[in-house]
């Protein structure tokens, strides 16, 4: 295999030292704040305010496969399921999160048994809150619309693989009331959410979001390596771009 | 069918909905299961692992909660704040928990009476919990109020309920004061109290949502039934039924509803005999020794109160030897029952059981504690009732709690017989059923004296009510709803103290060397009297009129002194009746000042609970929204707007667009097309959403177009489920508006791939093995069809990705590409996905070799081809629609804009992150 | 089937087209039932056509012929992949779900590793390579421009590719009782990085306008159309 | 009995990755090769999850008619629409005469008019933007937006030739420079949350 992939490999290699190296550091130092995103500290006070008016939260997983690059985004939204989950317990409105990819849909009933069993209310667990509402793009944002128009949702959180079509959700939330915080991998379901969620999550501030919610020492590890790596990128490129300038480099 | 009231839209449901079908609320109470820990957001930093260490059952409600929910000012981690503000408050969980319920007790007509909404909810609820449960639900009740220990549980909960009680004045106070009784009690109690008489048994909510047809108080399980449905009916039935006939008698002679009461009541029968294996200790010391010789239950006693946490109340040590009292008294009246009138021979040895005397001890601390604390705050004569009376109270049950927790497991192998045993003594040939249905029986009542106010009842209701039995029940009943009993009155009258008392100080008061006088009076009394006045069962207590409260203590225990019970259950029993005169009085009891001392800050965050729980159980208005808003408004002119602009070129074909410039990238498709030659095979990658087809279809048609002119050997693959009919449908298109008859082995479609990157990565190393059969899976293309000697990516000549979605096009370029060994890639792009793709084609090396991309790359390289395909016949119509939506984004942007403009004048100091 | 038959059923299938067109068009006025119709039929349909196309492109070719018959060594290739099927399909049972996490679990396995190898082969280096080369590339991306201009073109794409990137530092550093803040040279850059960002967002923006709008266009077109033909046969 | 699932999970993702992984960086005939065929058992799972979730989805509102729920004729027609294409596309097979009916005059005109909505919606979000977040990036975001739109027309009455060659230096430049900052910043993420996975650190498969 050509050398460029031991690069990579050296780079996957730093990048997992480091994730080990900062979990073992915050475990001793857990202080370490993190810039603030409007969007967190939003749905902080969505999740309180809509178990206290009795709606519902409901989070968009969209239809990133699971085995496949776009199915990160989808597992990141599990994760705010999970905290979402947690949160909303005491709500008489259970959380429900819609996927529109089969694995992701078993991994939201998952996440949600497993969620509410950590918190021993798993009374609270019914297989309808993690439902798949349609299995192609379109036909998913479809069947996510009659669920954000009937089931009294108050905050939507959209979190995974989306495409433009993830307009008609916010539009359908924008009609009912609701709240959207909103972030994707997919750049132009980044554009659209940039103009019609109240809280878009910008790019990798999706990826944080464990960490802003506190959802475990990995996910703030993680969010340092991440904070690192990106600074060996972006050294990357400027000593490469000014090599391959000198000519160092073809 | 029964309907459910949905508590949010109080609008009735099916019963077996769980799901307002109207609001979408929650119809079925939600029941925590036993020891609950605190949500993991309560210590939301611990991983995962530790999330089960987390026993969050002590944490106190803490209201700053919902002060913190309120309060606008969120910090970025507000989210791990508002949840590690405490437990989560349970008792608001509780409002919603039993809307039903909650509604069922606003069509009561004491609707302020949130009180009655907690009991009612508990009693619903607790059948199907078990003592963690009820240990949890004290703790929420007195959170609220602040109480110091509350994380102890140290407060049993009808003290709080006591307090609360002081609160709601006309409030029947038996069933709070039985509520550690409540807290166990079987379902059929709580329904007697809870029911509406005009409702049906069928709306009473099934709390496990899973289960249906059952009846709760049968899924609950066997510690309930053990612990709770025997104990409940030998102790506090009879106390429990006494306030809801009367209920029934004040508020309509209805003998249908007196009726179906009736049947409940027989059904429990069989709920008596359920219960399995956890049979608390001192049923089962029952069940081994009938009766009296309960020494060897002593040990047992002791050994709870060792076992109980060092600073829970003297009563609490003391406690276990009570139980065993009323079950076996109310067996032996139960035999006097069946043995008829006649049945007045003194009460066999037996019947005073030796323990009773035994325990002076214990009966001298359970009078000692609270009189104690009496004497320290106010010293009231009746002072001496109330210590006896409440502490009386929750003896049995918190021993219940503590036993069944104790030798749940450890016992569970005997108690199966220990139980039959018991069964067999406590109801042979199911006389509890007529006990409990015809009690006492009419013949009973004939050689009991009936006392006058009886003979008026009789007289008042005895045509009316078909159920005789029942209606001989009611002198019981009618006293109590006439006079408020004892223990109501020590339950209104549980002072401060018992709250606030530490538990170290109680124990002193058992083990303290001096007593003052009027205890060792009261005990020496009480041993005199053979029958120690603690050990007179509630039930009974219950029959006690309220003048013995409210006349002084001394003249109480003389009236004892006066009346021993011939017959009836009560044989044998001291001045456990009072005499005619105090019950001919009959009147509402004067609220003696006997009264709760709570603080300020108590009383707030009582009211506080008080109008927090009355707002949830209240339905809450769905916030009215103006029928049509300005921004609704705003969305319909752009659209009108939109559309007008559109059908305007479209209906009338007007010249008015020009064909758009030709960007270099599509010179370069078209130049490695025409390169192309017929016997070439190109790969279409067909990967755009149904959605698309408007704009992809114009584009694709003409590439396509142009690939047949050229009479190249085309194979379709997708990595879209519906790519495959995408390509049937595009071919069909192209066919039908360019005129030519592509079919065959000219065209071959390979379906779709899954698995997305990794399904593209596996078909560009191994297409034969990814897509072995064409679409309709009829043949093999690669043996026979036109792809015959295709084995890798690279042996297509031109590969083609026709794509709306950027990260589609990503992945065909990074994981397709290298494997064309510098076969030309060429995209056809939506022109949402240009932009994104672009550089791959201005980068160098260069991955991309080619795009065409929106409808004006369509429309320029029809014009390259000198067709007018879709692209050209609706150029007209989309630019004028792309300019009417720039001056419509334009517009809106500027009016949504001004307001906001005018704000930022006035203010002096802009915000931050707002600020221009 | 007769071509009468054909074209009667394309006639009538263009009638259900129009009104399923207006149907949805009706949401753009507001919510109503007609529309809820529509949507409904469509998520049938869509998921119906979605598990067909799986199972004829997928597992009947894939597993289900050749476990009937394939050769022994491609039942035993397959002895796992079905063994994790059946595993996932006892997800449709939540009662017996809990052993199909074994087959989700492998799949997550999968996403996991294509997740990094993806990100880090197919975008990190690509992208970042692409940044690079900018500087030593000789041909010119699109027009011919001076080198110089492309030189400067090129160092400005870096210079956002770059603030981009820091624009979404995560980690500030630790000032006592103040509002979490990067420092002023990463504030600075940050707010540049973030200037790139809504100039991207709203060059995307665009895209995919152009794209929603042909479909109204084409839809529009389509109902005049079939006006058209209806009012003016032939 | 759960807990020996969820260490076997975590060890089945472990394993797996770990494999997957390697073939994606090493050079070893024997990993590439595994990696080829988990790649290929992925997407047979994916396409049987796919029918879960066609259980699922049919679940959801077979629950919904049964209990009466509003909106339960909607499900209704759901559940027909589904079986109906199953039996015909399924039978008849997807390239048939009335597969291809179902697809063409239902599923395409549906889907696209909902694409076409889009185009009035996103309109009226791009209105809106200045109405709820009016900050310097709003603006330039509209501005930019605007620039694109315009430049990516030519009207015969309304042609500026400066707005094209704008729209293509904002493509090519700050357009790809900001995409490129994205996409490697997500991409960073996407590598935190696959390594956060492959640790058993995010257990979504529940344990």
């Amino acid at each position: 295999m050509s050398q460029i992939h031991l690069f990579e490999l050296s780079f996957a290699g730093l990048f997992f030292v480091l994730l080990i190296l900062f979990a073992l550091v915050i475990r001793k130092r857990p202080e370490k704040r993190l810039r603030e995103i409007p969007a967190f500290a939003h749905l902080g006070r969505s999740v309180g305010l809509a178990v206290e008016a009795g709606k519902r939260l409901h989070i968009a997983l969209g239809y990133g496969g699971v085995n496949d690059v776009q199915g990160a985004s989808g597992l990141v939204g599990l994760t705010m399921l999970q905290r979402i989950a947690r949160a909303a317990s005491i709500s008489d409105r259970p959380p429900i999160a819609s996927s529109g990819e089969g694995t992701l849909g078993i991994l939201s009933q998952d996440t949600l048994k497993s969620s509410y069993q950590a918190i021993r209310s798993e009374n609270l667990y019914d297989p309808i809150y993690g439902q798949i509402s349609g299995l192609t793009p379109f036909s998913y944002a479809a069947g996510t619309l009659p669920i954000i128009m009937d089931q009294q949702v108050s905050t939507t959180v959209l979190a995974g693989h989306f495409g433009s079509e993830v307009a008609l959700i916010t539009d359908a939330n924008e009609r009912v009331g609701s709240q959207t915080m909103a972030g994707s991998d997919n750049l132009e379901a980044q554009a659209v959410l940039y103009v019609s969620s109240q809280d878009p999550l910008i790019g990798e501030e999706l990826y944080a979001s464990g960490a802003y919610l506190n959802a475990g020492l990995m996910h703030q590890a993680s969010v340092r390596t991440q904070d690192v790596m990106r600074w060996v990128v972006i050294a990357g490129i400027l000593l490469g771009g000014l090599l391959k300038l000198i000519g160092v480099i073809e | 069918m029964a309907e459910i009231r949905c508590p949010m839209c109080s609008r009735l449901n099916p019963d077996e909905l769980e799901i307002c079908q109207f609001c979408q609320a929650r119809l079925k109470p939600l029941i925590a299961k036993p020891n609950e820990p605190t949500p993991d957001w309560l210590n939301q930093t611990e991983d995962d692992e530790n999330l089960d260490d987390s026993t969050g059952v002590n944490q106190p409600v803490a209201p700053d909660w919902l002060r913190s929910l309120r309060s606008r000012e969120i910090s970025h981690d507000d989210l791990s704040e508002d949840q590690s503000m405490g437990d989560p408050p349970d008792w608001l969980r509780a409002g919603v928990d039993a809307p039903d319920l909650l509604s069922a007790q606003r069509r009561e007509s004491n609707d302020s009476d949130w009180l009655a909404d907690f009991r009612s909810r508990q009693s619903d609820e607790e059948p199907t919990e078990t003592e963690p449960v009820q240990q949890e639900i004290e703790e929420e009740k007195l959170a609220p109020l602040d109480v110091p220990d509350t994380t102890d549980a140290e407060i049993p909960d009808w003290l709080s309920n006591a307090r609360f009680d002081n609160d709601t004045v006309n409030e029947p106070a038996v069933p709070e004061l039985s509520q550690p009784d409540t807290d166990a009690e079987p379902e059929w109690l709580a329904r007697l109290r809870s029911v509406h008489p005009t409702e049906g048994v069928g709306q009473v909510p099934e709390p496990s949502a899973d289960k249906d047809e059952i009846p709760d108080w049968l899924k609950a399980d066997g510690q309930n039934l053990g612990s709770a449905a025997v104990d409940q009916s030998f102790e506090s039935a009879p106390e429990e039924e006494v306030p809801t006939w009367t209920s029934y008698f004040e508020k309509e002679g209805d003998s249908a509803d007196l009726v179906t009461d009736l049947n409940e009541l027989k059904s429990t029968e069989d709920e008596l005999l359920i219960p399995e294996g956890d049979l608390p200790d001192w049923l089962k010391d029952g069940s081994h020794q009938p009766g009296p010789n309960a020494e060897p239950g002593e040990p047992e006693i002791r050994k709870d109160s060792e076992q109980l946490p060092d600073d829970s109340p003297p009563w609490y040590a003391t406690a276990p030897g009570r139980p065993f009292k009323p079950t076996d008294q109310l067996s032996q009246w139960l035999r006097l029952e069946a043995s008829g009138p006649d049945s007045s021979e003194p009460i066999p040895a037996e019947e005073i059981p030796d323990w009773l005397k035994a325990d002076k001890e214990d009966l001298v601390t359970q009078s000692l504690t609270p009189k104690l604390e009496e004497l320290s705050i106010e010293s009231e004569p009746v002072s001496i009732d109330e210590g006896l009376s409440s502490s009386q109270f929750e003896k049995i049950p918190e021993t219940q709690l503590t036993d069944a927790e104790l030798h749940y497991d450890e016992d569970k192998a005997d108690l199966d017989d220990d139980f039959a045993l018991l069964e067999k003594k406590l109801f042979p040939d199911g006389e509890l059923e007529q006990a409990l249905v015809t009690t006492p029986e009419g013949d009973d009542l004939q050689a009991v004296d009936d006392p006058l106010w009886l003979v008026e009842l009789r007289q008042k209701m005895g045509d009316s009510v078909e159920d005789q039995g029942l209606l001989k029940v009611s002198p019981f009943s009618e006293d109590i709803e006439h006079e408020l009993p004892a223990e109501a009155m020590a339950g209104q009258a549980i002072p401060d103290w018992l709250i606030d008392v530490h538990a170290q100080e109680a124990i002193e008061h058992i083990t303290g060397d001096s007593e003052p006088l009027e205890i060792s009076q009261s005990f020496e009394r009480d041993s005199e009297n053979g029958l120690v006045q603690a050990d007179l069962p509630t039930w009974l207590e219950a029959m006690r009129p309220v003048e013995a409260v409210a006349a002084a203590a001394a003249d109480i225990m003389d009236e004892h002194d006066q009346s021993i019970e011939k017959a009836g259950p009560l044989v044998g029993l001291k001045g456990v009746l009072p005499a005619e005169p105090d019950v001919t009085l009959a009147h509402k009891p004067d609220s003696f000042g006997l009264k709760l001392q709570v603080s300020d800050m108590q009383r707030t965050r009582a009211d506080m609970l008080q109008e927090l729980v009355q707002n949830e159980a209240l339905a809450k208005p769905l916030p009215r929204k103006p029928a049509i808003s300005s921004q609704r408004i705003l969305q319909v002119v752009i659209a009108v707007t939109l559309i007008l602009a559109i059908l305007s070129t479209l209906i009338i074909d007007t010249p008015i667009a020009k064909v758009p410039g030709f960007p270099i990238e599509t010179g370069a498709v078209s130049e490695l097309i025409n390169n192309l030659s017929s016997s070439d095979r190109v790969l279409v990658a067909l990967d755009f959403q149904p959605a698309f087809s408007g704009e992809m279809e114009a584009i694709g048609a003409t590439v396509l177009d142009h690939l047949m002119l050229r009479g190249a050997q085309i194979a379709f693959i997708s990595t879209n489920p519906s790519g495959p009919l995408q390509a049937e449908r595009l071919v069909n298109i192209v066919n039908q508006r360019y005129d030519h008859s592509y079919a065959g082995e000219q065209i071959t479609n390979l379906g779709y791939i899954s698995g997305g990157r990794a399904g593209i990565l596996a078909f560009a190393s191994t297409p034969r093995q990814l897509a072995p059969l064409t679409f309709d899976s009829e043949n093999n293309p690669w043996d026979s069809g036109s792809l015959r000697g295709v084995s890798k990516a690279s042996d297509f000549a031109l590969t083609m990705v026709i794509t709306e979605n950027a990260d589609t096009a990503r992945m065909w370029i990074e994981q397709f590409q290298p494997e064309l060994e510098s076969k030309p890639l060429i995209m056809v792009l939506s022109a949402q996905a240009a932009p994104i793709i672009r550089p791959y084609y201005a980068g160098s090396p260069q991955q991309v070799q080619g795009i065409v991309s929106g409808m004006s790359g369509a429309a320029a390289y029809e014009n390259l081809l000198g067709r007018v395909g879709i692209a050209r016949s609706q150029w007209g119509a989309f630019s004028l629609g792309v300019l009417a939506a720039c001056i419509l984004i334009l517009l809106g942007g500027i009016i949504n804009a001004f307001p906001i403009i005018g704000a930022r004048m006035q203010k002096t100091n802009p915000g931050g992150d707002d600020q221009l | 089937m007769s071509i009468t038959s054909m074209s009667m059923a394309d006639l009538i299938g263009a009638g259900v087209a129009f009104i399923l067109t207006l149907l949805i068009l009706s949401y753009i006025i507001g919510d109503n039932p007609l529309f809820r119709v529509a949507l409904h039929l469509f998520v049938g349909v869509a998921s119906g056509l979605a598990v067909v196309i799986a199972f004829y492109n997928i597992l009947w070719p894939q597993m289900i012929q050749p476990l009937l018959f394939g050769s022994e060594i491609e039942r035993f290739y397959l002895l796992i992949p079905l063994v994790l099927s059946g595993l996932l399909l006892t997800k449709i049972s939540p009662r017996l779900g809990g052993w199909g996490r074994l087959a989700v679990a492998f799949l997550v396995g999968v996403g996991a590793a294509t997740a990094i190898g993806g990100a880090i082969l197919g975008t990190l280096f690509p992208q970042a390579l692409a940044s690079i080369n900018l500087f030593g590339d000789t041909r010119v991306g699109s027009g011919g421009t001076d080198i110089l201009i492309q030189l400067a073109e090129s160092a400005f794409i870096v210079f956002g590719t770059v603030t981009t990137l820091a624009y979404f530092q995560f980690g500030t550093r630790k000032i006592n009782d103040q509002p979490a803040q990067h420092g002023a040279a990463l504030q600075v850059t940050a707010w540049v990085g973030e200037v790139f960002i809504a100039i991207t967002f709203g060059a995307l923006f665009a895209g995919v306008y152009l794209a929603t709008l042909s479909a109204l266009v084409e839809r529009l077109g389509f109902l005049v159309d079939f006006i058209f033909s209806l009012v003016i046969p032939g | 009995m759960s807990r020996l699932r969820t260490s076997l999970s975590v060890a089945i993702v472990i394993s797996v990755g770990l494999i997957v992984l390697g073939g994606y960086f090493l050079d070893i005939p024997m990993l590439n090769t595994l990696q080829i065929v988990f790649l290929r058992w992925a997407a047979l799972l994916g396409a049987v999850a796919l029918i879960v979730g066609v259980f699922n989805l049919f679940n959801v509102h077979l629950r919904k008619i049964n209990t009466g729920q509003k909106g339960s004729p909607y499900s209704l027609i759901l559940l027909i629409a589904l079986i109906a294409t199953v039996l015909i596309v399924g039978f008849l097979g997807p390239t048939s005469f009335w597969s291809m009916w179902i697809f063409n005059y239902i599923h395409v005109p549906i889907e696209s008019s909902l694409m076409a909505v889009l185009a009035v919606v996103m309109a009226f979000a791009g209105a809106r933007l200045l109405g709820r977040r009016f900050n310097a990036f709003s603006i330039i975001f509209i501005l930019t937006a605007l620039f694109v739109l315009a430049g990516s027309i030519s009207l015969s009455f309304v042609d500026f030739p400066v707005l094209a060659e704008l729209r293509d230096w904002i493509d090519r430049v700050p357009t790809t420079a900001g995409a490129r900052g994205i996409l490697l910043g997500v991409a960073l993420g996407t590598v935190a949350t696959g390594f956060r996975l492959l640790m058993g650190a995010d257990r979504p498969y529940g344990g």
